[in-house]
């Protein structure tokens, strides 16, 4: 056998990210770094694309507030990243994790809203490590029972704690249902001028506390990734059975999986409390979580600038389509955002089995794979 | 969509059962006998007592007892489905015997978990290739490097030093290993895409990787034509020389003869000879069963 | 809880829940016949059964029949079922092979990873349910009142009528047919076998890819019968009427053991009862957390549910 | 005093915008999207009056979702043209954008957000145009008790702010009327109810009241029907659309009782209705009369020279104004004035749509 | 020819495993294939049997270019495969398994016939008859491979390490058995590490090394060939 050399007839959209990939790895690491952290300062900046001349309009929103849309796309980004940590590193298929953002936001709300039953009324901060400690222990919790499934059952068990928790939100009068918690506190702090840096009608700082914690999230992520943890991750992936007979423990390594995918979906429903003062149980429905697996997958699960990418066109798109009116039946677009939606799923993914930027392993998976297919 | 795992009916049953099951199963001389010494003397590694076990109907090991010595290489061979296959997962803690003991240095390992047993000491392949095909070479060894490694999840989000240095130990120890069963050269390729004589090497030092007391292989040479079973037999010798007792399951008897220092045979689940490969060889119940005609050496 | 409540109308919940579960199990065979061959959770399913709910519609349409019709005679009652029921089935059917050549086959084609085909099939299932909610503007379709339920006979004080008599004996027959098509016919042996590994399966001569849609199609009708019965049984469609009680048909798979088509029946048995216990017990609000609930417990004591898996492999 | 801005060629106090905020998709749209047609067709009249485009309309859909709402706020916010908002419809949304509101300044009207606990939030920008829920839920137990006459009563809802609220007022008004009570999914995540209608059945009860939306209480009654069900379905202003009758068949919808905030179309006059038909092609529906009312509220305020929305919400804040629907006087926390405040019943009938019953007096 | 390999070439991804194979096998021959690891050997099989697309090159079968077709239609033109790892239908049982040997074929007496064979062949398969194949031992399920295979009644058989697994006595046995069947007009294209056994059974054999054939012979001339007695012989 020898490696023949590639043909040159890979597709445009590999060749140019394998291209990109490649480039940066060729940096030395200040240029590297250099690069990393212009693209983060980008980043930062991205609530005032819209002065940029030309492609600025372009890009930001028409029918709802940019900033706003910057900001939910930052919890659909964490979102993401922590379903890549479940079903891309550890290979569970959780359908439920919407189930955790849940969590944390209950939590939160539960500590500060005045209509809570437990009337303590925390500030915000004060409620983050309780509500990220329930989280986790809720991860664990789901986790426990469900260690001995396999793939699909555990897909399908994932999808029911979501669905109870959103059941428990609904009907349990504690968690007041559809009524939902009111005047929950926005993260603290002030300016100069006595106003809050967090206040209502700006979304910008939230968007920016949204980016900081996504990017120590990926920085965290991306650490465990490259570890025995990670390795352990995807041993577990590959064949449960033979992982646990070379030594690795796999139950502990499934629990910390689920426990850090908890952790990071509780942080998301954490800052969504803050930020919209308001939460009920509308917003936790089954089909928030499959549509952050779609992104998850759609980006390229197991790669965390895949889930990246993922989660903010999952909450991107859907957005960019508000006040565009479709010219025949003079609705807004919005209204077909899932359809539209749907299909671009449908053609990703069959363009691009792997997802758009997939770990370099699976790109490389997909091709042999490709190849391996037998005639039809 | 994972590839589905062992699970046979007995599996379930004893993942169902309680602790009072438990204590049946190990049968009435569980705790006291744990520790006891081995009838077989002081330099018993491994130690199996009247092992039986049952899948419904079929007696896969009937009352089987025999003994590892520390330092040899020992063969356990027999005719198909004698079970050969089913021994190495009573050990491995795959299966759970349904009566009889099993003592690993002298402490029982009935019950404990498979990955337990692996950091205990005892190391395995699979009759039927079981590496993680996504993976590269090197990952596949670095897995089980990673079994008597302490980074712990803290350490490696933080990068704490204990994370530095064992991941570059671990390396190193694995790329030596690849190098030691001779497929350095593929350490970046995925296991998937090795041939399936490759594959078979890369488990072994997969199994080494994990600094096993005992390693125990699984028909090693199926699919290895008589040169590459004379290298492997070199390979076999050289991991017993760096102290490590091997358990062989091997139909391959110019194989057997040449490596091992003892013998057990099976059939139908029962012990029927034990003893030096010579001994073994002129056994006539040995020839009647398994060998045939004795001089075809096959 | 209110178990004077539950006690007194157990036997009519009883025999609502099975009416439900017959529902229930029909439709989840598609799940489990896709995921016994293909190991894949064919969202796009519940879209094989909505668009199964209103092709019998729109054929009733046709004839004249909607919502505020009247009541049909006994003989005009039996036609419009069976011109019902060929709709919905050949849409239902058509549709679940729609899905399978654009969803499925060029991903097989390119052998993708598994958690790709996942996706896709949430594509499509969001494409057809959203298309039909932006024709229908999200309005619910009334059906009409071709059957006006009569009780046929009655147990102590419960009464089964003509509906639900319907409803659970064309659940079981169909069953009936299709686990003795699977297990003793030549071509479900074939099924199997692609089941469990596909490449002996072509060693075998198995057409792997008639097979699949095989599955598929077969699936389709089933979900096709199911979708008429619901119509008649819940009186109003919806675009969103597929994912809901989709979810309720994996859930039933699941839990009798995915891949196993008796399973699926006694899956969506046993969840039509225990929802309708626990509404009685508990209230509406809490009956799908009692499916939900009864299938982590169950999980927990078999992790392969109910009767366990059987066109699938048992060991690898 | 700065009246800077106000000067366009158009005339004095034009160029500003009015916007609605609210539900124009989503599942329970329809009620939505009468309100915002009402609104456009009073800006309408008013530029046509006015012979240009003096005030645009601003619509902003929120999707009746609480989730979407505030994002939807916001954008509305930064437009700094638009000088006040009729909605938010729902309670709930209300509860997520009317802060962002507040905070802006902007004045709101709603024509048919009735949680009772919205005017208690403090917002100085609240004015709820109709009756809230502790003047719904009464008038319907009375109904029920008067004129049904009804001796065992079924209450359900269907955990929504605004269902479960209203039937929570209804039942401590029935006291030991009701026979027995249960509790429904929402919209859209439900669809078969037949636990439900079995404990209605065997309850005896005459009559049934359901805390929802037409959607699921058209379902309900289809299977009622279905099962020999005979009695009564009644509701509040929730269910008052004919999406109901389409979905359960306008010979099952004919007879349920639905109690509204709001006065008949009959009486919103012949002008009104014409010119609500001509322009959007459709019957005014539920509320259209008031959000037509609102707007012009407003319009009058900036004719008036009230041109900031601050000016516009002080403005409210004195008005008093007779409009088609009712005559508008706020409290200072934004209600309606108690003594214009009423409640009327409505039947559906065989066309499939509501007509006026009887005014139900509240005391 | 029964079957034919012209510059049959092979990619699995990157990597280049067949590099021109030409080979043939004649009608009522027993052809045997032998190589180290890795060279190929079940790679020709499966571009044979259709499992792996070919890149370049063709395959033709009683005369008809098969190269794209698909392998479920080379099985009813008579190509059988007894595939490397077994493959067996983990969850069907001992009989079931061997009658999806049987797929292809209709005619029921005809089958009843050919496993009484299979059983007397292998007479443990009788005993577990009703056993799942996926618990069986890993010689069992080599002897359930081989007795499927047969089940098709081929014109041309694959049999990629049918030995593999087996004991001793067994090994003996399975090689007479192909003998047998061999005569009794069925073609053998056998792949084989135990090339002693291979070589002294098969009327002509070829010797693969990465990806080439790089000698072909009468099986005699092969046995005592120095360069493959040293190679894949061992020391004997
Ligand atoms: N899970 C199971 N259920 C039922 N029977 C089983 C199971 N596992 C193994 N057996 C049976 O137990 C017997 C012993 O099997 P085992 O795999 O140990 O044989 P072996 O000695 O390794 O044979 P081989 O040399 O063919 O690999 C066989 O007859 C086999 O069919
Ligand atoms: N699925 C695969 N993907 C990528 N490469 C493969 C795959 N299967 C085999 N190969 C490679 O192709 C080459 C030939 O493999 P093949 O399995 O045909 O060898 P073989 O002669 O049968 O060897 P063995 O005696 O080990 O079975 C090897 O280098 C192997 O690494
Ligand atoms: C439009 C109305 C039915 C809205 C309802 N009154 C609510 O408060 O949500
Ligand atoms: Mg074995
Ligand atoms: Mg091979």
């Amino acid at each position: 056998m020898s490696a023949v050399a590639d043909k040159p007839v890979v597709q445009n959209g590999k060749k140019s990210n394998r291209q990109l990939r490649g480039w940066l790895g060729r940096q030395s690491t200040p240029v590297r770094w250099l690069v990393i952290i212009g693209f983060v300062v980008l980043a930062y900046l991205l609530p005032y694309i819209g002065e940029v001349p030309v492609i600025g309009p372009q890009i930001i929103t028409t029918g709802v507030d940019w900033s706003t849309v910057l900001f939910e796309m930052s919890y659909y980004v964490l979102l993401a990243l922590g379903l890549n940590v479940v079903v891309g590193f550890a290979g569970l298929l959780d359908l439920g994790y919407v189930g955790f953002f849940a969590v944390g936001a209950y939590v939160t709300a539960l500590l500060t809203s005045p209509d809570s039953v437990l009337h303590t009324e925390y500030g915000w901060l004060v409620a983050i490590p309780v509500a990220l400690a329930v989280t986790m222990l809720a991860g664990v919790l789901l986790g426990w029972p469900t260690l001995r499934l396999r793939g699909d059952y555990l897909a399908i068990v994932t999808l029911g704690f979501a669905e109870i928790i959103r059941i428990v939100a609904t009907s349990a009068t504690w968690a007041r249902g559809d009524r939902g918690f009111s005047s929950i506190p926005h993260p603290p702090g002030k300016l100069s001028d006595g106003s809050p840096i967090f206040g209502v009608t700006d979304a910008i700082p939230y968007f920016w506390l949204g980016l900081t914690v996504v990017i120590l999230v990926v920085l965290g992520v991306r650490n465990l990734d490259r570890s025995r943890v990670g390795r352990s991750w995807l041993a577990i992936r590959e064949d449960e059975e033979a992982a646990e007979i070379m030594g690795v423990r796999t139950i502990k390594f499934k629990l910390w999986a689920f426990a850090i995918g908890a952790f990071i979906g509780g942080l998301g429903g954490v800052l969504f409390a803050g930020e919209t003062g308001f939460i009920n149980s509308q917003t936790f429905i089954l089909q928030f979580s499959i549509l952050i697996l779609a992104g998850v997958v759609m980006g390229g699960s197991g790669n965390i600038a895949g889930a990246i990418l993922g989660g903010a066109l999952i909450s991107y798109i859907p957005n960019r389509l508000r006040g565009i009116e479709d010219p025949f039946f003079d609705t807004d677009l919005y209204e077909y955002r899932f359809a539209l939606f749907g299909a671009m799923i449908i053609l990703i993914m069959v363009v691009r089995p792997q997802g758009l930027i997939p770990s370099r392993r699976r790109a490389m998976e997909l091709k042999d794979r490709e190849k391996e297919a037998a005639p039809q | 969509m994972s590839e589905p795992h062992v699970e046979s009916p007995e599996e379930l049953d004893r993942l169902n059962a309680g602790p009072v099951d438990e204590a049946i199963a190990a049968g009435p001389s569980s705790s006291a006998a744990d520790s006891s010494p081995s009838k077989y003397g002081d330099d018993v590694l491994l130690e199996m007592d009247n092992v039986t076990l049952r899948f419904g109907g079929v007696v896969a090991l009937n009352g089987i007892s025999f003994a590892l010595r520390k330092g040899e290489i020992f063969g356990l061979i027999g005719p198909n489905g004698a079970g050969k296959t089913t021994c190495f997962n009573a050990m491995t803690g795959v299966y759970r015997p349904t009566s009889g003991q099993i003592r690993f240095q002298g402490e029982s390992l009935i019950g404990k978990k498979k990955h337990e047993i692996t950091r205990g000491g005892i190391a395995r392949t699979f009759q039927n290739v079981r590496l993680f095909p996504e993976m590269t070479a090197l990952e596949n060894v670095m897995v089980g490097a990673d079994a008597h490694f302490k980074t712990s999840v803290l350490s490696a989000l933080f990068r704490l030093p204990r994370f530095w240095r064992e991941e570059r130990e671990g390396r190193a120890r694995s790329m030596e290993l690849l190098r030691f069963v001779g497929i350095e050269h593929r350490a970046g390729e995925v296991s998937r895409n090795l041939s399936y004589g490759e594959q078979r090497r890369l488990e072994i030092a997969r199994a080494l990787a994990t600094n096993p007391t005992l390693l125990c292989l699984d028909e090693p040479a199926a699919g290895f034509n008589p040169a590459e079973k004379e290298e492997l037999l070199g390979l076999i010798r050289k991991i017993r020389d760096t102290g490590v007792t091997v358990l062989l399951i091997e139909h391959d008897m110019r194989l057997v003869m040449g490596v091992t220092d003892r013998i057990v045979v099976l059939e139908f689940g029962k012990k029927i000879a034990e003893g030096t490969p010579a001994e073994v060889r002129d056994n006539p119940a040995v020839i009647a069963a398994y060998l045939g005609v004795p001089t075809d050496a096959a | 809880m209110n178990f004077s409540g539950l006690i007194q109308d157990f036997g009519p919940l009883t025999i609502t829940g099975l009416a439900q579960g017959a529902i229930i199990a029909l439709f989840a065979l598609g799940y489990t016949l896709v995921y016994g061959v293909l190991r894949l959770i064919n969202f796009a399913h519940s879209e094989v059964f909505l668009l199964g709910t209103y092709a019998c519609l729109i054929a009733w349409g046709w004839f004249g029949l909607d919502q505020n019709s009247a009541t049909p005679s006994l003989g005009s009652t039996l036609g419009y079922l069976a011109i019902g029921l060929v709709a919905a089935i050949v849409i239902s059917g058509l549709t679940a092979l729609a899905v399978e050549v654009v969803a499925y086959r060029p991903l097989r084609k390119r052998n993708a990873p598994p958690l790709a085909f996942l996706i896709t099939a949430i594509g499509a299932s969001l494409v057809i349910s959203e298309i039909v909610g932006v024709v229908t503007h999200r309005n619910p379709r009334g059906v009409p009142p071709l059957i006006q339920s009569k009780t046929v006979f009655s147990i102590g004080d419960t009464n089964i009528t003509n509906l639900q008599l319907l409803i659970i004996g064309l659940a079981l027959v169909m069953m009936f047919l299709l686990d003795r098509f699977i297990n003793s016919s030549r071509l479900g042996r074939g099924i199997r076998a692609v089941a469990q590994n596909p490449d002996s399966a072509a060693l075998m001569g198995v057409n792997k890819s008639r097979v699949i849609a095989l599955v598929f199609l077969i699936g389709g009708l089933m979900a096709g019968i199911a979708a008429v019965m619901y119509d008649l049984k819940i009186g109003v469609t919806k675009y969103d009427a597929g994912f809901l009680l989709g979810i309720e048909a994996f859930t039933a798979a699941v839990l009798g053991g995915i891949g196993n088509l008796r399973g699926a029946l006694l899956g969506g048995l046993l969840l039509g009862l225990l929802q309708n216990y626990a509404a009685g017990l508990f209230g509406t609000q809490w009956l799908h957390l009692a499916s939900f609930v009864a299938l982590v417990l169950i999980l927990l004591f078999r992790p392969t549910g109910l009767l366990g898996e059987s066109l699938g492999r048992a060991r690898a | 005093n700065k009246d800077t801005s106000s000067d366009t060629a158009s005339g004095s106090n034009c160029g500003y915008k009015l916007a609605f905020f609210g539900a124009l998709t989503g599942s329970a749209a329809n009620l939505g999207v009468n309100i915002e047609q009402g609104f456009e067709l009073a800006v309408n009249q008013y530029n046509e009056k006015k012979g240009s485009t003096c005030i645009e309309v601003a619509k902003f859909d929120s999707q009746g979702a609480a989730e979407v709402a505030p994002g939807v706020a916001r954008q509305l916010v930064a437009d700094k043209k638009i000088l006040g908002i009729v909605g938010p419809p729902f309670s709930g949304e209300s509860e997520a954008a009317d802060p962002i509101f507040a905070e802006a300044g902007i004045p709101t009207i709603t024509p048919s957000a009735t949680r009772t606990s919205l005017s208690s939030k403090g917002w100085k920008i609240f004015h709820r145009a109709v009756a809230n829920d502790d003047a719904q839920g009464p008038a319907a137990a009375a109904y029920i008790k008067d004129t049904l006459k009804a001796q065992k009563v079924f209450v359900a809802d269907d955990q929504s702010a605004y269902g479960a609220g209203l039937a929570e007022v209804v039942k401590s008004k029935l006291g030991p009327l009701v026979v027995n009570t249960d509790k429904t999914e929402g919209d859209g995540k439900q669809a078969d109810f037949s636990a439900l209608v079995q404990k209605v059945t065997s309850s005896g009860a005459t009559a049934f009241f359901y805390g929802g939306y037409y959607t699921n209480a058209g379902l309900i009654r289809k299977q009622l029907t279905a099962a020999g069900w005979k009695g009564t379905l009644l509701g509040g202003d929730g269910m008052k659309d004919p999406g109901l009758s389409k979905a359960s068949g306008n010979a099952a919808a004919v007879g349920t009782v639905v109690t509204c905030p709001c006065s008949p179309p009959e009486q919103a006059g012949e002008e009104f209705n014409n010119a609500y038909k001509t322009k959007w092609n459709t019957t005014a529906g539920t509320y259209s009369d008031v959000a037509y009312d609102a707007a012009n509220i407003f319009l009058q305020g900036i004719e008036a020279g009230n041109t900031t929305p601050d000016k516009l919400n002080t403005y409210l804040s004195t008005v008093n104004y007779k409009g088609i629907a009712n005559t508008y006087k706020w409290t200072a926390e934004g209600e309606l004035d108690p003594t214009l405040i009423k409640v009327w019943a409505f039947k559906f009938d065989e066309s499939g749509d509501t007509k006026a019953d009887a005014e139900i007096k509240v005391s | 020819m029964l079957l034919e390999l012209k510059d049959v070439t092979l990619l699995y991804g990157r990597i280049q495993a067949l590099h021109g194979i030409s080979l043939t096998v004649g009608e009522g021959e027993i052809v045997a294939l032998i190589g180290a690891n890795g060279a190929g050997k079940t790679t020709t099989m499966k571009a044979i049997s259709g499992l792996r697309p070919v890149a370049q090159g063709s395959v033709l079968f009683d005369g008809d270019d098969i190269t794209k077709m698909r392998a479920d239609l080379r099985v009813v033109r008579g190509v059988s495969q007894s595939p490397e790892g077994r493959g067996i239908f983990p969850g069907m049982t001992v009989r079931e398994n061997l009658e999806m040997g049987a797929y292809t074929r209709r005619n029921r007496a005809e089958i009843n016939e050919d496993m009484d064979r299979v059983f007397t062949l292998f007479p443990r398969l009788k005993e577990r008859e009703k056993q799942v194949g996926g618990t069986m031992s890993g010689g069992e399920q080599q002897m359930l491979a081989v007795g499927r295979a047969l089940m098709s009644r081929p014109k041309l058989l694959l049999l990629d390490e049918p030995s593999m697994g087996l004991a001793p006595m067994l090994i003996q046995q399975i090689f007479d058995i192909i003998v047998e069947i061999n005569q009794q007009g069925t073609t053998v294209l056998l792949v084989e590490q135990n090339a002693q056994q291979a070589l002294s059974r098969a009327h002509r054999a070829y010797v693969l090394e990465t990806g080439r054939i790089v000698k072909e012979g009468t099986g005699q001339d092969l046995l005592t060939d120095p360069a493959v007695k040293d190679a894949y012989l061992g020391v004997a």
